[in-house]
């Protein structure tokens, strides 16, 4: 009995990813979303700018490559044209929390019924590892090459703790893809945000902390340990908001 | 009983674009365009559409791209700082090919300028809406009526090239009142939006809408592919009006409701036994060479009008290959030239002639 | 048994199923290349293998299929 | 025939109304017609003006810079623009806001204390309406009885009083003296 | 022991700016220009500076205006949709009159397009940088050498004229290496900012620094004053280069990195007897028409050649009034020509003259 | 003894604002903590696009006109490179918490030393009445004929709960200007928050919940009354962030 | 004595300070203009006057003065 | 004269680092000197490669389309990249990791097994170094011993070991065979 394989909503393409980056995890998650809720017919993915650009490559389903942070502008005319559809974006921590601050949370705050996967690792990864709204205190990317002091680059951003304040968001998650056992609760977390938008429950954001061994400069498995140890301390996993069972 | 009714011109392009079949409309708020969207937030839940206050220019552009990506009719509007904001999205739209219609009702500028109209958003509108090797399509209405009746032929056009169209207007075409008759209209027979991602529904392959390319050889192809369908555009859907050309000494170039202003000054000047014309290029991209260059056969002189430091100009000169004498009569910031003042440049140039 | 099986020529070497197998009955093969140029990850000891997919959950280039009872 | 009209007062006195009133009759009479508004972010009690052009043929250039007849509701728009009537052009001022009259001589001028007129007749508001009436008496473009039936049925059924409100002022204006 | 360093022309720009006394710089990152933020990042702390990366190019531009306001000098980098976002801001500096320098490493487009060097934002730096009537000041450096001088000079043009100036500049210039001499430079003695504001400090009326006219009257003067400036500097600042024009039968025009592919075309031409000359511009805006009208006293044609559609070609035939034909050449999408390309369209050119 | 009058750092010259807005009375109590604090001379402000884009005609000090939304950009830039100034922004709902969304989130999260006047009047007011970020569900604006529906329009985001999840904000305070007693109230605030920026502990924003008699179609009166019952409920007064202590 | 003064030329009329004088001794002057065409706030019993400096506190317009004990 | 130098192969085998080598040493030596990079989102393993031109003169172009030199570490470029070579030009392979040699007679071939020798020696990572050994025995643009000099120079003192290192790779390339 085949206990685990490649889901079906994920194209045969191999990942351009780098080795050990855990985006290819991710993207295995959304797809098995997908797949176990039969929804690859409706299904439309908003592509970033960001590692995961070719997202549009990697899935199954109808796809939109959306200018740099505007995803989930693009997902709000997309999802109020087609409201019958299935609208997730794939979003990076500079797209979602730095260019695309105003369109996310205006998103969150008008509660629209989509679905937004936010991956956290703490740089920019595609243009080659400066510094993200979500780089940690003391993290040393190529624009904050002295350690990111707070006092002149400021201080990360905490994207759950931030919109579960907005009345519009109706499930808001963070969790972690650094061992199996996150991975599994990551893949119930994407599995719900999904259901919530298909209940019409409106707005749900699933936030993964992530890895990018190549600009963090360590091997894959000191990623995952790198994560755990500063990371999670920083962004705590946990549901933020749920309003789905109100 | 005529079926005219008195509507502002921002009020007969949001009524026009219900008419056309667009039941999507995203902004954002600003002077002189605000009763486009203040119109369409009343009349689109009546028609079973949704008329979005964006949080952003930023934001409504790439809501107008998400919908046309969809495919569906999508129309935005704003004013000129905002349309500068919408720079980035609408290069987008145009390297994935999406159609749309976008309202530009000039205000003066830079920066923030003041409210008055103006036409100093030509040049960004025709040669540089964004970045890259772009070009949109641009229609410059001189009436009311033509604000409807542009809006209409906008999607037309929008679907069938799968292009942006941009109505090129200003703040006093937005809000003057005249007639407008909405029953002439003649949809075309346009082809299916197989193209569009609103889910594959297991029917056939997944589309996908990008402008991403790594081989800048794909890229390439896909420009020269848009500029070949350009060159149709050119081909077809070139538009302008010839007043008293033929005889004409001297040929006046004006758009919008610039045109208008020198209409009057025409009709003053052929009174005083000049011989004047104009030509009034409806579509500003593409431009209408062809009319000029015939004029050029027989014109001694053009003299092109604009609420602008003289941004047409250069088109000009080229569709007629630099053979005649172009002078230039301009305001800026919002101030409107009276047809006295067009008689008067007329009269300079009859002068010297 | 169970069954773990690799798309050798996507593997990109990166360790990640080695370091979460429960078994560690997972190497990476430092003796061969794969088309891309990675030493590819291999199962030492198929018997031992309990089928719990962790290797699979982990792997982010989606290239692992467990099988049980085979 | 081209009828240039310039209507200028204070934002609130209705001015932008009286002129939609009549480019919208003007178009009923099947006239080419157009209006146009000064705008901005005036706050209350700013100037506000608006250009009406009624003609048989094509109309070019929308805005009235030298106007046929002036409708002038304040003084400042008295000052400004009664300079500017074209010669043989009617001027109708509110007497009861400008207390002035037009030492020119090309051209033809009715005075209406509209202003007082409404509020005596409790038809606050209704000045600009009060104006019209003149307009009608003092340059017959339009028969007076037709433009009554018409303002009628361009006020919602729904607000029944205001049709009697603004008949009345029209009918002030149009007898008045 | 020469005093060259081996550099890239993005590292260039940056330490040309440390060494011009700009101390603040505010971007985000993009390919293939964020070498200048890294280098930045790093030596603005040794020099008690600031590299601040900021949450989008709208709000990198709109720092740079703070500063810019406040008298400081102050620097943007970031490539062709980044520039793009910046346009609203660019406007607003434009008509705050606010010198600045900003820096477009251009990629191709539209949209996301690619990331290999293009030069297809000449219609957007040079005639639409933002909505309104407005120009800035253009310059095309053509080797790292040159993208460290013209930033030294940019910083002194924006402070002489107080208008922003951009260094357009490419993707292969951005990332090439070439050895760059920074003792060469001659700054400029430089008016006092005393229209900024920075606090009055009690001792002066106050700075208001703005753009908004509620008059037109007022905001058409403001924009008469600025063109007359931009007149100043057209005749003060226009630079160019001259290759091998005198007796040029064909001459090439062509800027920044397709300059030099073009030079060495134009080698290969001249040692097969062809007659080929080059004019370079060197400020894009303002256009050098001078060097051109020169050329096509004697030259019988002219060949165009950008990396972009063809985005220059109506400068050049308004600048030699249409006497002579015009060619163009190009490629885009991140495609570059190689010499041979060019020698190609050179010889085709003069079989037909 | 003159026990109130005009404050030195107010312009000699009359507000534009429409009878009763209460624009006019938080620019007097600026330049009240401006005229406390003796800091004319090194204060710099920085005027929104909305009704009080003239606020460069109102005020002593030097002035910046900034883009929409843009203005903490703005002062960004200004102070990063002044950091001796004293430097203030002053924007509406519009202007601040839709198209300056991100500008807002960044400077709060960065910590910039700046200090933001927020006039929340649940409207735009300079165009004419159309929906803000701020509108309360149910109130009818232009662009909400119908009455501000969540399910379309949306929800109304409330910017100090959601900024004072952000490590960078220092104080952050929700005031009002409805009677002697808040407007007293709001002063303080104002006040501390220009200290704030003055002992150089970061971020500070005073949120003014304010009126708009014209484009609420009420009397100035009334309006007042509109805001205590509307707005209060929606937008609870009091201190949300405070880290000056610390 | 207290002393309320208003700077009646760029009265608003808006009654701001009508609305809160604890004292009800303001008024709006239904019998006059302004230049700017505004019925102007007035005192009608300076007297009773207690020089709390409410109404200057409320009014929009900054144009109220209040001196205590001239 | 003008050399145009093409050095090609993955990403992660030194290539940028050998080709500014190369471009540091020519501007030292007073040549006019370009180094252009292939650049772009490419991933760990992807294709990389730079064009280097040392000339006497003013350079133009500063791509290489057909390389005076072609310095090959891997297959995919001796594939894309050998037939472009200039006729009396030179190749130098990796015959580590190209199994082939050109067939072509206008041209000069060199075959060196650099990884290989790298990985003997202990010098992994500096295949790169040892192929411009190779390169300056098979071209004499440029004297051994001053370009062993430069190398020392360039590298900084704390990294010691690393100029020992460097220069025994490219002893080695220079002395193979
Ligand atoms: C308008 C615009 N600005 C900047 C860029 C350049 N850019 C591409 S990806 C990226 C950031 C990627 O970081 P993130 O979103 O965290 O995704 P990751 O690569 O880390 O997955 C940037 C700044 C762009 N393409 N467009
Ligand atoms: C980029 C841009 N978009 C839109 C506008 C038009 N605009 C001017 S003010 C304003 C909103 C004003 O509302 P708010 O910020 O709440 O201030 P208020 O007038 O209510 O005080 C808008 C949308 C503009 N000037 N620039
Ligand atoms: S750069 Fe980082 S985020 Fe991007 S693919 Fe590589 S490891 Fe993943
Ligand atoms: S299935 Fe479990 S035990 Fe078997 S190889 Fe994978 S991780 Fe190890
Ligand atoms: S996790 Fe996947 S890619 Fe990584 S080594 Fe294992 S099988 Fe290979
Ligand atoms: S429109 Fe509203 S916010 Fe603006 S000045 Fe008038 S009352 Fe105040
Ligand atoms: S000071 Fe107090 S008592 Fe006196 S008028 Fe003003 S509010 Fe009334
Ligand atoms: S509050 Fe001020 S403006 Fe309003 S009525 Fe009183 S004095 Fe006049
Ligand atoms: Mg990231
Ligand atoms: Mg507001």
């Amino acid at each position: 009995m085949v206990v685990f394989e490649k889901p079906k909503s994920l194209s045969p393409v191999p990942f351009h990813y780098c080795p050990g980056c855990t985006h290819g995890i991710v993207h295995r998650l959304v797809a098995e979303a997908i797949d176990k809720l039969e929804i690859e017919g409706s299904t439309i993915g908003i592509a970033p700018v960001g590692c995961s650009v070719f997202a549009y490559n990697y899935f199954e389903c109808d796809m939109i490559q959306a200018a740099h942070g505007r995803a989930p502008a693009v997902a709000t005319g997309l999802k109020r044209t087609r409201p019958d559809s299935v609208v997730f974006t794939y979003q990076g921590d500079g797209d979602l929390a730095a260019i695309g601050t105003a369109e996310t949370v205006h998103a969150a705050t008008r509660g629209e019924n989509i679905t937004i996967i936010f991956i956290n690792n703490a740089i920019y990864g595609m243009t080659g590892g400066q510094m993200a709204p979500t780089t940690l205190p003391g993290q040393i990317t190529t624009t904050s090459p002295y350690g990111r002091d707070r006092k002149i680059q400021g201080n990360p951003i905490r994207i759950c703790e931030m919109l579960s304040t907005l009345d519009g968001a109706a499930y808001v998650e963070r969790v972690s893809v650094d061992s199996p056992k996150n991975i599994m609760r990551a893949k119930r977390s994407i599995e719900k945000a999904f259901r919530t938008q298909l209940d019409k429950k409106g707005f749900s954001l699933v936030e993964v902390l992530s890895t990018c061994p190549t600009n963090w400069g360590m091997s894959p498995v000191e990623s995952l340990e790198w994560l755990r140890t500063n990371m999670i301390p920083y962004y705590p996993l946990g549901v933020f908001k749920d309003t789905t069972e109100e | 009983m005529s079926t005219k009714v008195l509507m502002k011109g921002n009020e007969a392009i949001a009524e026009a674009a219900i008419k056309s079949g667009c039941r999507y409309f995203f902004g954002y708020p600003i002077t002189p365009q605000t009763e486009i969207s203040e119109h369409l937030a009343k009349r689109m839940p009546k028609v079973g559409g949704l008329c979005l206050q964006a949080e952003s220019e930023v934001a409504a552009i790439n809501m107008v791209m998400g919908a046309a990506a969809g495919g569906s009719r999508v129309m935005t509007s704003s004013s000129s700082p905002g349309i500068s904001l919408k720079s980035e999205g609408l290069s987008y739209i145009v390297g994935c090919d999406l159609p749309c219609v976008i309202v530009n009702v000039q205000r003066g500028g830079p920066g923030l300028g003041g409210i008055q109209p103006a036409q100093s958003d030509y040049y960004q509108a025709t040669k540089a809406g964004g970045h890259g090797d772009m070009r949109i399509v641009v229609l410059a209405p001189a009436s009311v009526q033509e604000m409807a009746a542009l809006t209409a032929e906008a999607f037309d056009i929008a679907d069938l090239y799968r292009t942006p169209v941009m109505i090129l207007a200003d703040g006093a075409l937005g809000q003057m009142m005249e007639p407008v008759d909405f029953s002439v209209s003649s949809p075309r027979s346009l082809p299916e939006k197989d193209w569009a991602a609103k889910g594959h529904g297991g029917k056939r392959k997944k589309n996908i809408i990008n402008s991403l390319y790594m081989d800048p050889a794909d890229l390439e192809r896909s420009v020269h592919r848009r500029f070949a369908r350009y060159a149709d555009i050119k081909d077809k859907e070139t538009r302008f009006e010839e007043v008293m050309t033929e005889d004409a000494d001297i040929v006046i170039v004006a758009y919008g409701i610039t045109s208008r202003i020198c209409k009057s000054a025409l009709n003053m000047a052929r009174s005083k036994g000049i011989k004047a014309g104009l030509v009034r290029p409806i579509t500003l991209s593409p431009f209408p060479d062809a009319p000029l260059k015939k004029a050029a056969e027989s014109a001694k002189h053009f003299l092109v009008a604009e609420l602008n430091m003289g941004q047409m100009v250069d088109d000009v000169k080229i569709a007629i290959d630099c053979q005649r004498p172009v002078t230039f009569f301009g305001r800026t910031g919002g101030m409107m030239p009276s047809p006295e003042d067009i008689l008067e440049k007329i009269e300079d140039i009859v002068k010297s002639l | 048994m169970n069954k773990v099986t690799f798309n050798v020529d996507l593997c990109k070497g990166c360790g990640l199923c080695v370091s979460v197998c429960p078994k560690k009955i997972l190497v990476l093969a430092q003796d061969t290349l794969n088309k891309k140029g990675f030493h590819p990850a291999q199962i030492i000891d198929q018997e031992k293998c309990i089928g719990c997919a962790m290797c699979a959950q982990m792997c982010p280039d989606v290239i692992i299929t467990v099988e049980k009872g085979v | 025939m081209t009828t240039k009209i310039l209507l200028s007062g204070f934002g609130g006195q209705g001015i932008l109304f009286a002129g939609k009133q009549l480019a919208g009759f003007a178009m009923h009479s099947d006239y080419q017609v157009t209006w146009l508004p000064s705008y901005g972010p005036e706050m209350r009690g700013g100037a506000a003006n608006c250009s009406v052009i009624i003609s048989d043929r094509e109309i070019g250039a929308p805005q009235v810079s030298f106007p046929d007849v002036l409708i002038a509701l304040n003084l400042p728009s008295f000052d400004k623009f009664e300079p500017k009537v074209t010669p043989g052009g009617l001027l109708i001022a509110d007497s009861t806001l400008i207390p002035k009259a037009t030492e020119r001589t090309d051209i033809r001028a009715a005075y209406i204390p509209a202003t007082g007129l409404a509020s005596e007749n409790g038809l606050d508001g209704l000045a600009n309406v009060i104006m019209l009436g003149k307009l009608l008496k003092e340059r017959a473009i339009f028969d007076f009885d037709k433009f009554c039936n018409y303002m009628a049925n361009s006020i919602p059924a729904s607000r029944a009083s205001l049709i009697e409100k603004n008949q009345k002022a029209l009918s002030i204006g149009y007898n008045y003296k």
